[in-house]
């Protein structure tokens, strides 16, 4: 399947966009949303690395499922405040 | 009350809403943009949100708060885009019947709005550079090991 | 800045001088007239001051927290006559470059004005009787045994 | 010496005035001030006995002394804020 993760701050500025597609098995987490995002977009491989991933606006850990509909972000390390 | 706004904050309106004859005691924490870091020297700062999970995030972070003290009011408003030297990017209003409670509810607010809410920060220093802020090894390791108070995934 | 004042205290004001460009935190405390002291109701409170010597021990106040903390502003306001509900008879403004500051600052400020400034209270209860609050058995042994944050004599 | 004493809150609803007088000897101290008060207006003893006592608008000690022309003053427990 092939989905979008949203991207914001210094991610949007590497990717030059709000989003990116990765390719993954129907079967995927966020694990290997992970490595699938750095293997297909290298230019955000660091800045994933310290990010957390949210699925459908929560903050979902490697072993949450991915599915094919999610609302999928990226969450690299916030400065609100 | 949560809101997130592109335009100033209006404190007043802040204090108006927690000012209720069943308070004794408000704090008001503003977070306003510094003009100097170190010898560094900024412009304005500029924030974005992944704005429907920031509302969510919140949201949690306001029921959190009104489940761990007696809080009369709790109000958090978060301001978006360009925000100039010296006018507020966060306002938390938070009001109670003893002082103690808006004291300590008003610092958990800022302190865990700064490390779970995704919102980010830009820079533009007058040097010209413009750098989004995404600390930092301790927030990440925070992250990591579950230490920060962040709400149930 | 400290003031005592029979008006009431303009927060806004206050806000506007705590927001320098030095600035990057401001904490915003009000002590306001609550309705119910457990199921007693209060209509009013009035306040009077010894001014000449709450003026001096404000500013030892302000002088001894800017010691304490690199503050940018640190505003004391109290007001004295009626204070109606839900209205403020004590604000205090501070600001600093970062938040500990600030927090540490306003919660020091409230907690010794209400141990050391010659200021007194008095509750006017819904069921008519008026009364001057004069604490307290710890305050009394505190000021005994010279444990308070009192000003040298 | 004959000094006044300024007087607030529940003690000047207690003297029925702002200040009241007290014949002191001139080698006074705030010590000497507390008990001539206490027996001169008994009516403040009670609350006296909880209160501070400023010599021109400082707190004192029972050891401070006290001299014709200073500005005294009975601080009752303070409930500002």
């Amino acid at each position: 399947m092939k989905l979008a993760i949203r991207l914001f701050a210094a991610a949007r500025d590497l990717a030059g966009s709000g989003a990116v597609f990765v390719e993954l098995p129907s079967d995927a987490n966020v694990g290997g949303l992970r490595v699938a995002l750095a293997a297909q977009h290298p230019q955000l491989a660091p800045l994933a690395s310290r990010s957390l991933v949210a699925v459908n606006a929560e903050y979902a850990q490697d072993t949450t499922p991915v599915a094919d509909g999610d609302e999928l972000a990226l969450i690299p390390p916030v400065s609100g405040g | 009350m949560i809101e997130l706004t592109t335009h100033p904050i209006e404190a007043q309106a802040l204090l108006a809403r927690a000012q209720q004859p069943e308070a004794g005691a408000v704090v008001l924490f503003l977070g306003t943009t510094r003009k100097y870091t170190g010898d560094r020297e900024t412009v304005e700062l500029q924030y974005e949100a992944y704005r429907g999970m920031a509302e969510r995030e919140l949201k949690k972070l306001e029921a959190e708060a009104r489940r761990r003290w007696k809080l009369v009011e709790c109000a958090i408003v978060h301001r978006l885009g360009i925000v100039p030297l010296a006018e507020a990017s966060v306002a938390i209003a938070v009001s109670s019947a003893h002082r103690d409670a808006a004291f300590e509810a008003g610092r958990w607010l800022i302190d865990t709005l700064k490390d779970s809410v995704p919102i980010w920060k830009q820079e533009r220093w007058a040097d010209g550079e413009v750098e989004w802020v995404h600390p930092s090894e301790r927030g990440r390791e925070s992250f990591a090991t579950g230490e920060l108070v962040l709400p149930a995934v």
